[in-house]
């Protein structure tokens, strides 16, 4: 009775270890799997470029970098910021309306002023300004990979903007 | 008159107007169930859509291929709900009467070979299927626009038609209420009816009287909810996502007056007239406590009244918190809508610090 | 033990085995993982992180030491009592703060109003219009509510105004109370700003940081590591993928984790920086690694990091490959498309997107083999790229028995190295693989039989000139003067080796090989005999003529022109031509053949094929063979890429390696004959050079950039307006080897070396010469040379130019200097402001211009150029650039600055103003310049 | 005798014909339940069944229907693949050549409205399953089954519709995948992401989040056409598949056609 007892149990013993090992080895094989499918390295494009010299905006809002590299460049108050072209609502590409002097997204018609504040719409909050910055030869650089976001307070971070 | 039904059509409108038609529906299932009543007024629907074809705007927007399944899903809808509903009032006066429903009675409880009734008639729905399917495909030329331009968004860019629901949701929530968890506890909600639902009558046979809770939340959902939006998104919504009635042009310079204010701003700046607290929780404090009031009031008030302590008896304590919540998460929708439309209500909660908006 | 009733095993032996197997499928999952998380690459970028650390805690150092402890405690102690200042203001700034608080309220509140305002007007701006335009009776009562609307919105936002100045008050008050905080904070940000961005970038490289590990931890190592794959996508070079073109991608840098980082210049590879980040791989290079990656130059398989010999590394030497063999296991890339260059060979990758010009800037190894390919006249033969319309490298041979004998000629293409030991006529015979007797005599009969079909082909020439004697001491005096020795060198003429000038042959034995007279002309005027030379004419006057040859009719080699090369064998003869004819025809067919010719047709006949045979033609033009003939050689344009199966290695025992075949080629063509029992007719032809090492590695270097890349138009170097005008003059410039003489921009003057003691002796710098001349007068000039500066013995010689090669002379000076005016030298006469001139007048004597400049003035003895030669001859503004500071343009010029440091030595003219004075003089100048563009003077036109 | 045998007899008695079909003309009970039990395909369905369940008013042969659709579109999708590449220099051409000059140029069409038909079955068969309350005991595992057949049926349509590689593809695509940027915790635009940040650490960026991994870079690029081409093709298909195959087990051992009990 003991004899059988003690039996079962490395019976019991055995199963455990089978089953944990093979689950545990299951489980490892499909964790790979996943990190599988998150590449080492990404293709994407660039995310800094030279924007050319300072003097060459005009007050207001500037368009030429919206195609190509997302960017809105806006001389406002003395100031030169790198606006997202990036609804903060779903991602869509807002249009910059001169008449009305504002965003408005074409998806859900989030609307922005020209600093990039939301009015009107779904947008949570304003839209983002990247990293701008001027390089030893003085020419603008603008980096993507560096946010300035306003809800908390980052507009008055000294790389969010350059003073002109 | 056209003027009256773009007016009208606005889910301000219609929205309460289908609660409303849902309400009568419910109540007078047995009239509608009838083949009288079909035919009267799929005449009527059909007039009236004809009529409406005649308007150039509307005519652009239903024929627009990929808005012919919505048509083609409409209509089934609402023969195949009028059809189950006079299955159901059928079987219902049955029930009454002490017989069984038509499907139990002795003849359709008898067996029947499968070869070569239920094989041929799978074989004759299928071709039949092919024919629609490939009549379909000559008169209507699957869409293709210009190629993929990653920097320039269409106006309006939508999704797929069996999402523009969730779309819609949008303008009343934030992507991960409206995209992540709504659509998550539809998902949820769907599997878990089985085992909320323990009535045990109607199981095989069309059946309203039996089950006109279960009736009434499903069809809720359904109708007025998931079908009504995708309708709302896909004819209704145009440039910027605004609201366009349906004999309006689609002008894209169309603006619509949305100044949208959270709770918070209300209280604070509109309401005490100070400047708003630093700390967000204390910013939000009157957030949180309507939402937290929301579901725990409102729970509270279920389990006092007659039909909620009955049906805590009938489905025990799990199933019965669950459906509470399923059905006060759907609730939001509703009741975010209407706070949008009467105080202009942005955010219950807002937390873009977080990203957390409600 | 009996089994249970319906098992096939005991249950404990079932679970015991699948146990053993789980455990063993959770082994291999593990490995798996290893396997894929341990990456040689990311050891070397732990170990790179050390590295910096060492370099940044040493950057720490420093700026630390530069702050003083005083300061530091002045800083202290300002900011302690700025802090117990704001303090006990704390009261007033907190009832101020709550003041802005309020209004910050205010102004919310107001802008929400203004965002329903706003709305509102919008809509029924847009509902009105519509309504208006099309006559909707309701328009007017929109109207009256949008008017309404935008009075309020226009309140609105005048109270926004009103309130936000409001703000401003307490808010200036704010700072003020905390001003002195505030700038003890910005004094202490100054003073360790740069010294915190230091320790922050220190504190990334600490690999015991748990942030740190979490972030490279194992399966997470996806979120966000910082030991990670780098690299760069190139968009306009690709890898050739055949058929298709994929853009290339460079990951080098994720071991070569400073490549593109200044301070690095000492670490050991894989961290080194790049020797040369001005040029290469720096941002502000003209060749950023963004851009342009590693491989694009260094070739290799930049997209490889996992193993060191899958990208292709190739070892400099042997050592090094030796230390590679330890370190790294290295082994020969096999299988691979692209193997790297050696590093000696670098240059090789600049072809690829350089192409058509003549030389690439900064390359300079890649531009001496090319110098060397052109010297040695390797295009002759073989097509390679940029030289197909080269001249003919060797001398024309179609008049040659008026210039030569034929004994002479016999023993010199036998064994040219024997006459001249710098030949650049290579050897064909005597060589490894045909020494043997029997290959000698056969080598002898066609030798024989190539001679006289030359003699047979040779036109009749008949030089102007008579040699009646001269003087050898004059002669020698005249070839190290005038020129000579600027291309070629010249024996017993010690300044002509200092030069060593390789563009023409080396003068050795004249006296024993050419004909007095044939000399005595071609020194005169060289295109008489030959009409296509390049040799200009100095302008020799017949005496002058007489000395030069007399000189080099005194170099002899006697010993040489003295034997009698071996008659011809009529048999070998014969067995040879049989041994042609029988290539296409029977044995019969050829004997038939050889037995129509004559005697002297079989000689001419077997002198014509071996002619052909060796390629003789190639590099010399010769009577009966056709200008369009086929060169002789491989086609090498696209050697760099030959796969190396194509490369006959023969027996020699050398590591099959492209660039190791071309080295050793370049060096003993005949090599690879070695061992082989070839039959005569089949022997390796390619002539013998004698290059050395260096110059055999040079030219390896340049044929192994002659790929099949085919960059995309994106990626290759497109020259500018400037530069291609520049181009096609360098051409000409570098054909009539202008350089050689004069140093233009600061490249060439090789002459100059014979000029070591006084550089104003030898041939004039060419500083910005575009800006420096007018262009009319340049091209007037290079056509119709006279002398400039007469005092100088060098001479600038007159070359057979034609208009268009003038012309593209005259717009290379031009483009280099960035001149892009044609104006013509001026004609009108100079305009002068009241009391220019007389100013300029006295300048001009204070000065004592006329001390030097004295040609038509009043001394015989000139030491620098007319002045009357200025106005048509120099610019403007070159003037009085030259004026303002001679020194800044030709350091080593006799002429004084008298500005120096801007300032005037006559104070007293024109208020002792540089600038009117250098104007007054410049107009005066102009003005007693001569009108005509030739330079012959006029002395009686002269006055002052 | 042998003459009057009519050549239909005769290819009936061959061991060929006798090897394939193992019983008579479905004319008697016998061969009847014979046919159904004998056939892989057929034999899916019971031998015998309740009248009501072959009644088009009870079931409207909606599941049917799905499960031929989705046959259907697994044919037109596989020729499809023949012609179309899923790059971005190619798609967008490639799906205009599909109509230009390959020939049955209707085969888009036929998937891509076949497509949208799949999806209206699919929901009035659960529909008509909610109204015949067929979820009830015993068959709540099977109603899960169709529910999550459901969602991959959405997600099939989903997928395929960037394929295109037009404005309105990756449009819709755009919307539809920013949504899974607002994933609570695992999308970097979601609630609680930014709390999961230690120092310059970003544990949930745009470049690691579930967007990422969903379209295989940070936005709507070619990488994504790629993982919807072989998500649509491929893997979806798969798992559909094998849960239909569960979906109709289920059926048959819940007690076929539901019916009154």
């Amino acid at each position: 009775m003991h004899k059988h007892g003690l039996h079962r149990r490395a019976f019991f013993g055995w199963l455990t270890v089978g089953w944990v090992a093979f689950s545990a080895a299951l489980g490892g094989f499909l964790s790979l799997v996943f990190r599988y499918t998150y590449p080492n390295v990404n293709f994407d494009p660039e995310m800094d470029f030279i924007a050319g010299n300072p003097d060459d905006y005009d007050e207001g809002v500037d368009e030429r970098w919206k195609n190509g590299y997302g960017v809105w460049i806006i001389k406002q108050e003395g100031k030169l910021v790198a606006l997202s072209n990036i609804c903060t609502h779903l991602g869509c590409i807002p249009n910059w309306l001169p008449a009305e002097l504002k965003f408005k997204c074409p998806c859900h018609g989030s609307g922005y002023y020209m600093n990039g504040v939301n009015f009107e719409g779904p947008a949570p909050r304003p839209l983002e300004r990247y990293k701008i910055s001027l390089n030893s030869e003085g020419r603008v650089v603008v980096d993507k990979t560096k946010i300035f976001r306003y809800e908390k307070g980052q507009w008055d971070h000294p790389d969010s903007f350059i003073e002109v | 008159m056209k003027e009256l039904v773009n007016t009208l059509s606005d889910p301000k409108y219609s929205f309460t107007g289908v609660i409303i038609g849902f309400y009568l529906f419910m109540k007078y299932y047995r009239t509608i169930g009838t083949v009288k009543f079909f035919i009267s007024s799929m005449i009527i629907i059909l007039g009236v859509f004809i009529w409406m074809m005649q308007d150039p705007n509307f005519h652009a927007i239903i024929v627009w291929p990929d808005n012919v399944p919505i048509v083609i899903l409409l209509f089934a809808v609402i023969f195949f709900t009028w059809f189950s509903i006079y299955k159901a009032a059928i079987n219902d006066a049955r029930i009454e009467g002490g017989e069984t429903p038509v499907e139990g009675s002795v003849e359709n409880r008898e067996k029947v070979w499968t070869w070569p009734n239920l094989v041929y008639t799978e074989l004759m729905a299928g071709t039949l299927c092919v024919v629609i399917l490939v009549i379909w495909s000559i008169f209507l030329k699957a869409p293709l626009e210009e190629p993929a331009n990653p920097t320039w968004a269409p106006n309006p860019a939508k999704a797929p038609w069996y999402f523009l629901g969730l779309q819609e949701m949008l303008v009343y929530f934030d992507p991960w209420m409206a995209g992540v968890v709504l659509p998550g506890l539809i998902i949820v909600g769907l599997i878990a009816i089985p085992y909320i639902d323990t009535n045990p009558k109607g199981n095989g046979y069309y059946t309203m009287a039996e089950r006109k809770v279960a009736m009434g939340g499903f069809l809720f959902g359904w109708l007025a909810l998931w079908v009504y939006l995708i309708i709302i998104g896909t004819f209704l919504r145009g440039p910027n996502w605004t609201f366009y009635g349906p004999f309006e042009v689609w002008d894209f310079h169309k603006v619509v007056a949305e100044a949208n204010v959270n709770l918070s701003e209300f209280f604070w700046i509109k309401g005490l007239g100070i400047s708003m607290p630093s700390n967000i929780f204390l910013r939000e404090i009157v957030g949180l406590i309507v939402t937290t009031g929301y579901y725990v009031g409102l729970t509270l008030l279920c389990n006092r009244s007659q039909l909620g302590s009955s049906l805590m008896k009938s489905l025990g304590k799990i199933r019965y918190y669950l459906l509470i919540l399923l059905l006060l998460t759907m609730g939001l929708l509703p009741v975010k809508m209407y706070l949008r439309w009467l105080f202009n209500l942005k955010y219950l909660v807002a937390m873009p610090e977080f990203e957390f908006n409600l | 033990m009996k089994l249970e009733t319906g098992m096939a095993y005991r249950s404990s032996t079932l679970i015991r085995w699948f146990a053993f197997i789980s455990i063993l499928f959770l082994f291999s999952v593990l490995a798996m993982f290893l396997d894929d998380y341990i990456r040689p690459w990311k050891g070397w970028q732990i170990k790179s992180l050390a590295v910096k650390r060492e370099k940044l805690k040493k950057d720490i150092e420093a700026k630390l030491g530069k702050i003083s402890p005083e300061k530091l405690a002045e800083l202290e102690n300002s900011f302690e009592s700025a802090k117990d200042l704001v303090e006990e203001r704390q009261e007033s700034i907190r009832k101020l703060e709550g003041e802005i608080n309020t209004i910050s309220g205010q102004i919310h509140g107001a802008k929400l109003e203004l965002s329903v305002y706003n709305g509102r007007v919008a809509e029924l701006t847009f509902r009105w219009e519509h309504a208006h335009a099309h006559g909707d009776p309701r328009a007017p009562k929109l109207k009256k509510k949008l008017d309404h609307n935008r009075v309020l919105f226009a309140a609105t936002k005048e109270k926004i105004k009103e309130l936000e100045a409001s703000k401003k008050g307490p808010l200036a008050k704010v700072s003020e109370l905390k001003a002195e905080l505030i700038a003890a904070e910005k004094e202490q940000q100054k003073l360790f700003g740069q010294v915190e961005l230091l320790k922050g970038a220190l504190a990334k490289t600490d690999i015991s940081n748990p942030v740190w590990i979490l972030r490279n931890a194992p399966f997470i190592d996806w979120l966000d590591p910082t030991i990670k794959v780098e690299q760069v996508v190139l968009d306009h070079i690709t890898d050739d993928r055949y058929f298709r073109h994929v853009p290339k991608v460079d990951r080098c840098m994720t071991c070569h984790t400073f490549i593109d980082q200044k301070g690095f210049e000492d670490q050991p590879n894989p961290f080194k920086t790049h020797p040369n980040l001005d040029l290469m791989v720096g941002l502000a290079s003209p060749h950023p690694m963004k851009s342009f990656g590693c491989t694009s130059c260094h070739g290799g398989e930049g997209h490889r990091i996992n193993d060191f010999n899958a990208a292709a590394h190739t070892p400099q030497n042997l050592g090094q490959q030796k230390s590679w063999e330890k370190d790294y296991h290295w082994h020969a890339p096999h299988k691979v498309p692209e193997v790297m260059n050696r590093l000696q060979y670098t240059e090789a990758g600049c072809y690829k997107c350089h192409k058509g010009v003549e030389m690439i800037p900064m390359a300079h190894k890649y531009n001496r083999g090319k110098e060397l390919i052109k010297d040695y006249g390797c295009y002759a033969c073989h097509v390679i790229p940029e030289f197909e319309e080269k001249r003919k490298p060797g001398p024309p041979l179609n008049k040659l028995a008026s210039k030569l004998e034929k004994n002479w000629v016999k023993n010199w293409i036998w064994n040219p190295f024997g006459f001249n030991s710098k030949s650049r006529m290579p050897s064909f015979f005597r060589q490894s693989n045909n020494s043997k007797p029997e290959f000698e005599n056969k080598n002898i009969a066609e030798v024989n039989a190539m001679a006289e079909y030359l003699w047979d082909q040779s036109e009749e020439y008949r030089p102007f000139g008579r040699y009646k004697g001269g003087n050898v001491a004059k002669g020698k005096e005249l070839i190290s003067s005038v020129g000579c020795i600027s291309c070629h060198q010249v024996e017993g003429i010690e300044a002509s080796q200092k030069v060593g000038a390789k563009k023409a042959p080396y003068l050795t034995g004249t006296g024993s090989k050419v004909d007095p007279h044939w000399l005595v002309s071609w020194v005169q005027r060289p295109s008489h005999y030959a009409p296509e030379t390049i040799m200009p004419s100095f302008r020799l006057t017949s005496r002058e003529a007489q000395d030069v040859t007399a000189y080099l009719l005194s170099l002899k080699n006697d010993s040489f022109s003295a034997k009698t090369f071996a008659p011809l064998d009529k048999g070998v003869r014969d067995d040879l031509l049989l041994e042609y004819f029988m290539a296409f025809d029977t044995k019969g067919q050829a004997r038939g053949k050889l037995a129509v010719l004559s005697d002297r047709e079989k000689t001419l006949e077997l002198g014509k094929r071996s002619l052909g045979k060796y390629g003789c033609y190639s590099c010399h033009s010769i009577g009966g063979f056709a200008p369009g003939r086929a060169p002789i050689g491989p086609n090498l344009s696209t050697e760099g890429s030959k796969p190396i199966h194509q490369f006959g290695f023969g027996h020699e025992k050398i590591p099959h390696e492209r660039d190791t075949w071309i080295f050793h080629h370049l060096k003993n063509p005949r090599r690879w004959d070695k061992g082989q029992d070839k039959p005569f007719k089949d022997l390796s032809r390619m002539p013998m050079y004698y290059l050395s090492d260096d110059e055999a590695q040079a030219m390896t270097l340049t044929i192994l950039g002659y790929t099949t890349h085919r960059v995309p138009e994106k990626g290759i170097k497109r020259l500018d307006a400037n530069e291609a005008y520049a181009e096609k003059g360098l051409k000409h410039v570098a054909k009539y080897n202008c350089t050689s003489c004069h140093k233009i921009d600061g490249v060439g003057g090789d002459i100059l070396a014979a000029y070591e003691d006084d550089e104003n002796e030898g041939p004039p710098w060419l500083v910005d010469q575009g800006h420096r001349v007018h262009s009319d007068w340049l091209y007037h000039f290079l056509g119709n040379v006279y002398p400039i500066r007469p005092w100088l013995k060098v001479r600038m010689p007159s070359f057979k130019l034609t208009d268009r090669e003038k012309n593209e002379i005259t717009a290379y000076f031009q483009a280099k200097a960035h001149e892009h005016s044609f104006r013509p030298s001026p004609s009108a006469p100079v305009e002068w402001e009241p009391g220019e001139r007389r100013a300029a007048l006295k300048l001009f004597d204070a000065l004592a211009c006329a001390s030097c400049h004295t040609t038509g003035f009043n001394r015989d003895d000139p030491m620098a150029p007319a002045l009357q030669m200025t106005k048509r001859r120099l610019r403007s503004s070159w003037i009085e650039k030259w004026l303002a500071n001679p020194q800044a343009i030709l350091p080593h010029t006799t002429m004084p600055n008298f500005w120096e440091d801007g300032e005037a030595q006559e104070p007293d003219i024109l208020g002792g103003d540089p600038k009117k004075q250098i104007t007054a003089l410049r107009k005066y100048l102009q003005e007693i310049g001569h009108d005509q563009i030739h330079g012959e003077l006029n002395r009686s036109s002269t006055s002052r | 005798m042998a003459k009057k045998q009519s050549l239909a007899q005769y290819v009936a008695n061959t061991q060929v014909w006798k090897s394939i079909f193992r019983h008579g003309p479905p004319n008697n009970a016998r061969n009847r339940a014979a046919v159904i039990a004998g056939n892989v395909f057929l034999h899916l369905h019971p031998i015998k069944l309740k009248r009501s369940g072959v009644q088009l008013g009870y079931t409207w042969c909606m599941g049917g229907l799905t499960f031929f659709v989705f046959l259907s579109l697994t044919v037109t999708g596989v020729l499809l693949m023949f012609y179309y590449r899923p790059t971005a220099e190619y798609a967008f051409n490639d799906i205009i050549a599909l109509r230009e000059h390959v020939p049955l140029g209707i085969m888009r069409e036929l998937h891509r409205w076949g497509a949208h038909l799949m999806v209206i079955t699919v929901w009035l068969h659960m529909f008509r399953v909610f109204m015949t309350g067929s979820y009830k005991p015993p068959r709540e595992f099977n109603w899960g089954v169709g529910v999550v057949l459901l969602v991959l049926t959405l997600l099939l349509s989903f997928t395929g519709y960037l394929l295109p590689w037009d404005q309105l593809a990756i449009w819709a695509i755009a919307v539809g995948s920013n949504m899974a940027k607002a994933t609570p915790f695992l999308g970097h635009g979601g609630p609680g992401a930014n709390l999961a940040q230690i120092g310059d650490f970003v544990m949930v960026s745009d470049k690691n989040d579930v967007r990422y991994q969903l379209l295989g870079g940070r936005f709507v690029g070619e990488p994504a056409l790629l993982r919807f081409y072989i998500l649509h093709c491929v893997f979806i298909p798969l798992v559909v598949g094998l849960l239909i195959a569960v979906h109709f087990w289920r059926v048959r051992k819940d007690g076929g056609i539901s019916a009154p009990l």
